[in-house]
């Protein structure tokens, strides 16, 4: 797409778009958000890329292939399940670690719950640039 | 924008003495570190550009706003009367901002206040197409653009 | 047809095939012959083995009379009819599949009249019926050998399905599969209501086997087979199948008017039928056929009856009709084999070329024709006995008997006499004399007919005796077999046969012809499965093209059709009240959303325009995220706007490359569709209404929000539950995410190369 | 509240399913869109309607404190949206193919894998 | 415990996301042989752990019954995980020479995992939406093994599939939905529990119907089957395969759970309709295959037709109909995948699957023919092949029950399937070749033929054993049937004692 | 008193939206139309936003609303020059400009 | 009148302002005529939602809305610009097919 103000404002929008998607991501277990949100969020970033830059350009950029990241976020969240195996529970049990927890608070929380959740980006983030990347080339 | 980081990393540092990372902290500690950056100005050696960068930010916003609401009514009125007094035109406006942010911040700004609107930008970044909706006289809109909003933006960004 | 297909060449078939099958079945043969004694003394011999418990169904086996008679006989004549197509088959490529098809079917075969329990007996009844099939297709690059092999497939297999259902109702009623416990049953299976469809079940499933009237048409087309196989199959076995079964189920069903008249009138109609198609034959093969029928028929016509008459004479002419009958097609096999044919008119002389082949023919054939002194003498001194012994129509059924065995006499003579010794036309090949192991099966066969003929006795207490009290299900009430007994009625039935027989044979040319000009007439069964088969696939494609027409859009209106009745049709039987609606809570806010949610689904519905329906799908959605805004679900909210927005995105790009929404032919408007879709509307409101009405049991909710914070550690409870409580749906959901991706992403990249190969 | 939301329900599986027994195959997918919008209300209803609050249990608080939305049937929808964006998408894709392989978006010409000529035999 | 219910659900993604991160190396097939391999092993452990304890439950994420997920394998579910690991692990090593590197290279070995995923989650999971989630798991992925290859009978036939099964699924949804709103829970177990209570029993059966119908579509029953015959014959060899063995059972299976556990309120309407519908189903069926003359085609059509005595068995109801049912389940899935699979040789050997366009297979290909008559008459229910005690057990049940019309039709599909079969075996095994080539096995390399006859052999195999020792199968398939048929055991072992 | 400003801010914003509404109606070709849509409507939404921003006036809510504001200003000009860039390439003519004002459509160029 | 009636009566005015521009935005919709103008209608629409999540984060007093707004504001323009690409591109395809 040959619109300079658009990919102008892509420069700062696809930023934008990756940073707020994380945040959505990372807040998604207490405030609405989480992975799926911020998987799309995330997407629309190159998608918004792709079509301000073209494909081939935002592909580059991406580095990996978006099918690869989404299968690699499939077995993430699933491995996420499979760590409650270590600790003889039923698949997808969360597992947390609260760093530097105290008496009262309860500190970082670390979980797998949350590796789930950045499997759940992945897929999403992937499969949605799968597609979109792949109809554009179509044109 | 060296002096920008430093800013940053000041009100980053305010807000770890309050033990949290609160906007309303790192808002405080932004300004607060502005403010001690003015102060220090010639013992850190920061270049000026960096107060007069904010001046003409702060600026630009003020100007943008009342632009914004000043035309807003023009418009309002041309849709609550029943005639259309709009004289709509299409000019090409040279443009003297150079970098993608400086176009892209004169072109938002020039769409955001009423009555113009920005179609598009030459290939070569010369010539910017305005749709203007009040343009009785285009030469004249051309020219308050040129010497408003781009002006305000080519001192914001581009500096000098 | 020439027998040229079906014989072998110069060289010869391995030893495992070649040789295997007849030590087996001489083998076998011989563990039969040292069951004899048993059975003689009137002793029985079972064994059994779980098969399949949990349903009665066991791997039993009862050695009697009955059983044993006809062991013998398979594992006999089939030690010489495996010897005999070693040679007939050698060097042929398929001799491997031919031996083993072959001893399948006899092992199946023995199974099948071996068997105690009835599941067992039809398990070996269709492993006969499938191996027949194979064989008959031997020759299976000619269509007609396939098409022959179906018939007999379809035939027997159908008469098969009724008897399963029969033998299953039967062993309903009794409690029991195993014959043992149903042949004492007899009273209580003639007794009860489901008699009568048992009856005609399994009387289907033997009459189809055996080819008695009006199923009688496969087994000459059977003829296909190599000769071996018509020889052990379709004359001295398989199609006596249907009889053993009918013999043994003698005890307990039969002495019914339904059993007497069904099977009487039957086997009266096959054999004289069969008789008089036999004499129009040319074809060695196929008059022999025929005789067989009516072999089978007469046997049929026997067991109707309860006489000890009878049934010693049903038990005579088993014995006696397979010896010579299988001799006998041993030796048109023999003719075939040396001389490239089996035309009567052709042949001729041949009793100079082939002497033993010759001996083997007038042995057998003087039994078939009913001279003194073999065993077919007795045989049909027997029938004429039995005959008359008939209670009801003597007449009638001595009548028959008469026919039938004048015309066989008839028969003889043109299969076994002419080709010998009278002058025939020119040969495809010089005759020779078979080699010995073909000949070994049609002399030793023959040989046996005459032997018993002169000491019946033998055959008497050793089969016979105990064959009848099988089937009578008390011992010994078997009748003397004599050559000689006296100048009765009988005798002078059987000289008369011989007077017509003669007769017949004299001007049996005239008689063919003019029976092949009234057969041309009379319309063939054997066509009328042509018919039955067009009739079949034309029905079968009428009925596909009508519910599988390949277009989509019948599809689609059947199934929402379906969805329609479904929900509509439940709630108009079960009387699903109406719902009262209530709309006293509804704000004016939420009427707007509906109003846009309604409207955009309108506008998507008419409109010609992509873009516009896009859009208005664009409207729909946000209305519909506006109510997940209302009622408190941002989560839900922010997902449908986002994947909105990729919607839009994707059909951007797609709508790039397709048509316009309009279809050239398609009316704008259809209203049997748009009836459907408001019929389908409505029925989906109104149970969504009715369920609606009931109150909710929020306990899974209240759960969630109680655990929610405390153990799963999360302030925003819908995210935990897609993490934490449900995260295995989620997992399954991104799985679809993926594969979706993947699976169009495949299919945009497939190479080019692929796009369009030569359909 | 609901029974307004049952009527919408109702209009868009009505408009779906004519758009969906269209020849254009199109709007077969337009259709798609409307039905899974109307299945997701479906389940969205299905728990309750319950005005305003999200179901988010504030800082500090064990639980909600309060009525809130019914949590479970948001999660279902969720999943059901991106399921169903799954789908539309691929059905999308491969009504795109159909028109690049097929020449065509009319069902009714869709005839090779069902061919007309195999029925006459 | 819960681990033996988790392995057979996870291996397969596990497998398809390592297979496809290798996709572009050998590396990638073999791990879809290895984790098939695994999954048939894990499938036998949790069998033996059923044998041993009956029902097996697992609580997903440590949360109790009915708030989370619950993963149950009684018997039934225990054996469908078992027949499809067996089946996945023979089209795994088809493959191997079916399927190409372009083909591996867009995602193959990915595609059929996730399906397998998505079957055997269906076949383990205990809560109702979360089967709806696992139909939508191997629904896309059938979608995408149904195009792959992109080959114009393939896209037609897409078409197709893909709009019926989204109308089912959709319908699932709702229903799914619906169900939520009446009872307040999702799962199964509890679902059995509450449905009782319902007051509005009407409606609940306008639900069941609901269910039915969503379920009909993926069991491909009359009248919602066409979207089977409409692109079976197309994908693949190795996926029509595995769709023919195993994807309408699917649907046959959720029928038999929901109209055993939960949907047992509204017999004489449930039933007797399914009833009616299985007549139908198998009658339309096995005409449909007489009117074809495409080895695939004729099969596609015999699936509907089988379908229609499994949904016998459960529409008559009583514990020898639903051992049946299960036993039919079972064989047929073995023997329906190995055909097609036997298909796909033959086609690649004479070059087509239509059979007036081949020939010669059983002069040229002796091996192949043994291997096609052992299940093709299997299917035609001859003894002493599995198809016989799967029919056998179906018409005994109709006859005890005195359903006369339904024996006859059960008998009479009987004959025409013996009609179907015999027809490929005449026109595509006895017939010569009409251009008069010779498909003798030889024209594949010795390691194609190793890859394509060993799976093959080993399901024929199969098919010998449970036809010639079917006590054990039908003992099981008893045992299942009384499990389903009281459905208490299966309720306790999910949600406790109640209270 | 902050409500009453939060309220006055809502009713400026709706009566700003219902004018973009009216406008898109109303005014007579496409250019114009979105001078009503774009800013109008920009502003009747950041009025709204800022009513909400006074109703809590919590930092990380008056934070989260800047920002949303923001980012429409950043957005929706964006989105406005490619909807007038695409309508003046396809040759929407605008009206009331004089022929000799109005500027041919752009030759098409192939994407880059 | 108190404050907080007020303001809650502002908040329903509010709604019903909203709630009339997107049925103004509908009708131009629907209407059309050019692809642009149907965009400029969506357009507004999604501008529309995101005042619609301020009034409905006052009237519940969850800021959760508030986020609905900010990613709509976002995302939402990327249908528009998809959309105005489309119209472009379109014009291009028929340029080329024309020429073919
Ligand atoms: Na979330
Ligand atoms: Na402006």
């Amino acid at each position: 797409m040959n619109s300079i103000i658009l990919r102008a404002g892509t420069r700062y929008l696809a930023g934008l778009l990756l940073i707020f998607s994380i945040y959505m991501l990372l807040r998604g277990h207490n405030e609405p958000g989480g992975g799926f949100i911020g998987g799309l969020v995330g997407s629309t970033a190159f998608v918004l890329y792709a079509v301000a830059c073209g494909v081939k350009e935002a592909r580059r950029t991406l580095k990996v292939e978006p099918q690869s990241l989404a299968m690699a976020g499939l077995g993430i969240a699933l491995l996420a399940g499979l760590f409650a195996a270590l600790f003889g529970d039923p698949l997808f049990t969360g597992q947390w670690l609260f760093i530097g927890a105290t008496e009262t608070e309860k500190g970082l929380p670390l979980s797998t719950v949350l590796v789930f959740d950045i499997g759940v980006y992945l897929v999403v983030f992937g499969s949605i640039l799968t597609l979109v990347f792949a109809m554009e080339e179509e044109i | 924008m060296n002096s920008l980081l430093v800013n940053l990393m000041f009100a980053a540092a305010w807000a770890a003495l309050f033990g949290a990372f609160t906007t309303l902290t790192l808002v405080s500690g932004f300004i607060l570190g502005f403010g001690v950056l003015w102060l220090l100005q010639p013992l850190t050696g920061g270049s000026s550009t960096y107060f007069l960068r904010v001046w003409y930010w702060l600026k630009l916003i003020a100007m943008f706003h009342y632009e914004l609401v000043v035309s807003s009514l023009s418009v309002l009125w041309d849709i609550f009367t029943p005639n259309h007094r709009a004289r709509p035109a299409i000019i090409d406006m040279p443009l003297d901002v150079k970098t993608d942010a400086g176009i892209l911040l004169v072109t938002n700004l020039i769409s955001l206040t009423p009555g113009t609107l920005s179609l598009d930008v030459s290939e070569d970044r010369t010539t910017l197409k305005v749709h203007a909706m009040f343009a009785e006289d285009p030469e004249a809109v051309c020219r308050a653009l040129k010497e408003g909003m781009e002006k305000w933006v080519i001192d914001a960004v581009e500096g000098t | 047809m020439s027998a040229a297909a079906d014989v072998g060449t110069a060289g010869r078939n391995s030893l495992l095939a070649g040789i295997g099958p007849v030590l087996l079945s001489a083998g076998l043969f011989a563990f039969f012959l040292t069951l004899l004694p048993v059975v003689e003394n009137g002793g029985s011999v079972r064994v059994a083995a779980n098969w399949l418990p949990s349903l009665g169904i066991a791997l039993s086996f009862l050695v009697d009379g009955l059983s044993l008679t006809f062991a013998l006989l398979i594992s006999g004549i089939g030690a010489l009819v495996f010897l005999y197509s070693n040679t007939y088959l050698a060097g042929h490529k398929q001799y491997g599949r031919f031996a083993f098809f072959l001893t399948a079917f006899m092992l199946g075969m023995l199974g099948l009249v071996l068997a105690d329990n009835v599941i067992a007996l039809f398990v070996f009844w269709e492993i006969t019926t499938i191996t027949s099939y194979l064989l008959i297709g031997f020759g299976h690059e000619g269509e007609k050998s396939r098409r022959s092999a179906l018939q007999a497939l379809f035939v027997t297999g159908a008469g098969a399905l009724a008897l399963l259902a029969g033998l299953i109702l039967l062993g309903n009623v009794v409690g029991s599969f195993e014959l043992s416990v149903i042949l004492s049953q007899g009273a209580v299976i003639k007794g009860h209501p489901l008699y009568l469809p048992i009856l005609i079940l399994v009387l289907a499933g033997a009459l189809t086997k055996s080819a008695q009237f009006p199923f009688h048409f496969w087994l000459p087309n059977a003829m296909a087979a190599p000769t071996p196989v018509s020889a052990f199959l379709h004359s001295a076995t398989m199609v006596k199948a249907g009889i053993y079964l009918m013999a043994r189920l003698h005890p307990a069903f039969s002495g019914t008017d339904a059993w007497l008249w069904t099977l009487t009138i039957l086997g009266a109609i096959t054999a004289v039928l069969a008789s008089i198609l036999a004499l129009r034959q040319t074809d060695l093969k196929q008059a022999l056929a025929y005789t067989t029928l009516m072999a089978l028929g007469t046997l049929t016509l026997f067991l109707g009856q309860e006489s000890g008459y009878a049934m010693t004479a049903f038990a005579t002419f088993l014995v006696v009709h397979s010896l010579y009958k299988a001799a006998l097609f041993l030796v048109v096999g023999c003719v075939d084999h040396r001389t490239g044919t089996r035309e009567a008119e052709v042949l001729g002389g041949l009793a100079k070329a082939m002497p033993l082949t010759a001996f083997a023919a007038a042995l057998s054939a003087m039994s078939m024709a009913g001279f003194p002194p073999f065993l077919g003498f007795i045989g049909k001194e027997l029938k004429y006995a039995g005959a008359l012994a008939v209670a009801s129509e003597p007449v009638l059924v001595a009548g028959a008997v008469l026919a039938a065995n004048a015309l066989m006499f008839a028969v003889a003579g043109v299969v076994a006499f002419r080709p010998f010794w009278q002058k025939g036309g020119e040969m495809p090949r010089v005759p020779r004399e078979a080699p010995w192991p073909m000949l070994a099966g049609p002399v030793l066969l023959a040989i046996l007919g005459a032997v018993f003929g002169i000491y019946p006795d033998l055959l008497e207490r050793a089969l016979v005796a105990p064959t009848v009290a099988s089937l009578l299900g008390a011992p010994a009430e078997a009748e003397e077999l004599k050559l000689w007994a006296g100048v009765n009625l009988p005798l002078i039935l059987s000289i008369a046969t011989v007077v017509i027989g003669l007769l017949l044979y004299i001007f049996h040319r005239g008689l063919r012809n003019g029976l092949a000009r009234v057969d041309a007439k009379v319309p063939a069964l054997d066509a009328w499965w042509d018919h039955f088969l067009a009739g079949l696939k034309a029905f079968a494609a009428w009925q596909t093209r009508l519910i599988q027409p390949g277009i989509l859009r019948r599809y689609m209106f059947v199934t929402f059709a379906v969805i329609f009745a479904g929900l509509a049709g439940t709630m108009v039987l079960r009387a699903v009240p109406i719902t009262a609606v209530d709309f006293s809570d509804v704000g004016w806010r939420n009427v707007a959303l509906v109003l846009l949610i309604v409207a955009g689904a309108i506008i998507t519905t008419v409109t010609s325009s992509r873009i516009a329906a896009m859009a208005a799908l664009g409207v729909v959605g946000i209305g519909v995220a506006m109510i997940f805004i209302v009622f408190g679900a941002p989560d839900v909210a922010i997902t449908q706007l986002l994947v909105e927005t990729l919607v839009v995105v994707l059909f951007a790009v797609a709508l790039l490359r397709l048509p316009a929404l309009n279809i050239e032919g398609e009316k704008h408007w259809r209203p049997v569709d748009a009836v459907l879709a408001c019929l389908v509307g409505a029925a989906v409101t109104l149970t969504l209404l009715a369920v609606l009405a009931l109150p909710l049991d929020r306990r899974l909710t209240d759960y969630f929000e109680a655990t929610s914070w405390p153990e799963a550690f999360g302030r925003n409870i819908v995210n935990v539950i897609l993490v934490d409580f449900r995260a295995l749906d989620t997992f399954g959901e991104i799985a679809v995410v993926v594969i979706a991706a993947l699976a169009a992403y495949a299919l945009l990249r497939t190479t080019a190369s692929d796009k369009e190969p030569a359909e | 509240m609901e029974a307004l939301i049952a009527i919408a329900i109702g209009v868009l599986v009505a408009a779906a399913v004519y758009l969906m027994l269209a020849r254009n195959v199109l709007r077969f997918i337009l259709g798609l869109v409307l039905i899974s919008n109307a299945a997701n209300l479906i389940i969205f209803t299905g728990g309750r309607l319950t005005e305003g609050a999200p179901p988010l249990i504030p800082e500090g608080a064990e639980g909600p404190g309060g009525i809130v939305g019914n949590a479970l049937p948001q999660a279902l929808v969720l999943t059901a949206i991106v399921i169903g964006f799954g789908l539309f998408a691929f059905a999308l894709v491969l009504v795109f193919r159909a028109y690049t392989t097929l020449g065509t978006l009319n069902s009714d010409q869709m005839r090779i894998a069902e061919p007309v000529e195999a029925k006459r035999q | 415990m819960s681990w033996l219910l988790t392995v057979p659900l996870a291996l397969p993604f596990l497998t398809a996301v390592a297979a496809f991160l290798l996709r572009t190396r050998p590396a990638g097939r073999w791990i879809s042989v290895a984790g098939n391999a695994a999954l048939l092993i894990a499938a036998a452990a949790l069998m033996r752990q059923v044998l041993a304890d009956g029902i097996v439950v697992g609580q997903m994420g440590s949360w109790p019954a009915p708030f989370g997920i619950t993963l149950v394998a009684d018997f039934l579910s225990a054996v469908m995980v078992v027949i499809t690991a067996i089946t996945g692990l023979a089209v795994a090593v088809y493959a191997l020479s079916d399927i190409d590197a372009t083909l591996e290279r867009l995602g193959y070995h990915a595609l059929f995992n996730v399906l397998l995923g998505g079957v055997i989650g269906a076949f383990l999971t205990g809560d109702l939406f979360n089967l709806y989630v696992w139909f939508e798991v191997m629904l896309i992925a059938s979608f995408g093994l149904l195009v792959l290859g992109g080959r114009r009978q393939q896209i037609d036939g897409g078409i197709k599939y893909v709009a019926l099964n989204l109308v089912s699924t959709i319908l699932f949804l709702s229903g799914v939905g619906l169900l939520y709103g009446m009872t307040g829970t999702l799962n199964m177990a509890d679902l059995a529990r509450t449905v009782p209570e319902v007051e509005n029993q009407g409606l609940l059966s306008v639900v069941a119907v609901m269910f039915m119908i969503a379920f009909g579509v993926k069991a491909a029953v009359f009248p919602l089957f066409f979207w089977l015959p409409a692109a079976y014959h197309t994908p693949a060899f190795s996926v029509s395969a595995v769709f023919a063995g195993l994807l309408t059972k699917v649907g046959v299976y959720a029928l038999i759970r929901m109209f055993s556990l939960v949907f047992t309120h509204d017999t004489e309407l449930t039933h007797q309709i399914l009833l009616w519908v299985a007549v139908l189903t198998m009658v339309t069926g096995v005409l449909g295959a007489a009117a074809q003359n495409d080895i695939r085609k004729i099969l596609s059509f015999h699936i509907v037709s089988q379908i229609g005595y499994m949904l016998l068995g459960l529409a008559l109801f009583t514990p020898l109909a639903i051992s049946g049912a299960v036993f039919y389940l079972v064989h047929h899935i073995i023997v329906k995948a190995n055909l097609f699979l036997i298909a796909g040789i033959a086609g690649r050997l004479a070059g087509s699957t239509d059979l007036a366009r081949i020939g010669g297979l059983y002069k040229s290909a002796p091996l192949l023919a043994i291997l096609f008559f052992v299940p093709a008459f299997s299917l035609a229910g001859f003894p002493p092949l599995s198809g016989f005690w799967a029919k056998y057990v179906l018409v005994a049940a109709s006859l005890e029950l005195a359903a006369w019309i339904v024996a006859a039709a059960a008998l009479l599909v009987g004959l025409l399937t013996i009609y179907s079969m015999t027809k490929i075996w005449a026109e595509g095994f006895w017939k010569a070749h009409p251009s008069g080539m010779e498909p003798a096995l030889s024209r594949l390399a010795v390691r194609d033929q190793w890859r394509l006859l060993l799976p093959v052999a080993a399901l024929a195999a199969l098919t010998l054993v449970v036809g010639f020792f079917p006590e054990p199968f039908f003992a099981f398939a008893e045992e299942a049937a009384d499990q389903l048929l009281d459905p208490s055991a299966y309720v306790t072992a999910v949600l406790g004692e109640p209270a | 008193m902050i409500e009453i400003l939060a309220g006055l801010c809502i009713l400026l914003g709706g009566v700003f939206s219902v004018a973009a509404g009216i406008g898109i109606v109303r005014l007579p070709d496409v250019f114009i139309r979105m001078h009503a849509a774009t800013k109008v409507g920009t502003l009747a939404s950041g009025l709204i936003l800022a009513g909400a921003a006074l109703h809590f006036l919590d930092a990380a809510i008056v934070f989260k609303i800047t920002l949303a504001v923001l980012f429409l200003l950043l957005t929706a000009p964006i989105g406005a020059h490619m909807i007038g860039r695409a309508a003046l390439r396809i040759g929407i003519k605008p009206w009331g400009v004089k022929e000799e004002d109005a500027v041919p459509a752009q030759e098409i160029r192939p994407d880059g | 009148m108190t404050p907080a009636s007020f303001l809650d009566l502002s908040v329903s005015a509010g709604f019903v302002m909203v709630l009339l521009t997107v049925a103004l935005a509908v009708y131009r919709l629907a209407r059309g005529p050019s692809l642009p103008d149907r965009v400029v209608a969506l357009d507004l629409m999604t501008v529309a939602i995101v005042a619609f999540c301020g009034l409905a984060a006052i009237r519940t007093g969850d800021a959760a809305f508030l986020d609905v707004a900010l990613a709509l504001a976002l995302i939402g323009f990327l249908a528009t610009v998809a959309l105005a690409r489309y119209a472009e591109r379109q014009l291009l395809r028929r340029k080329t097919d024309e020429e073919q």
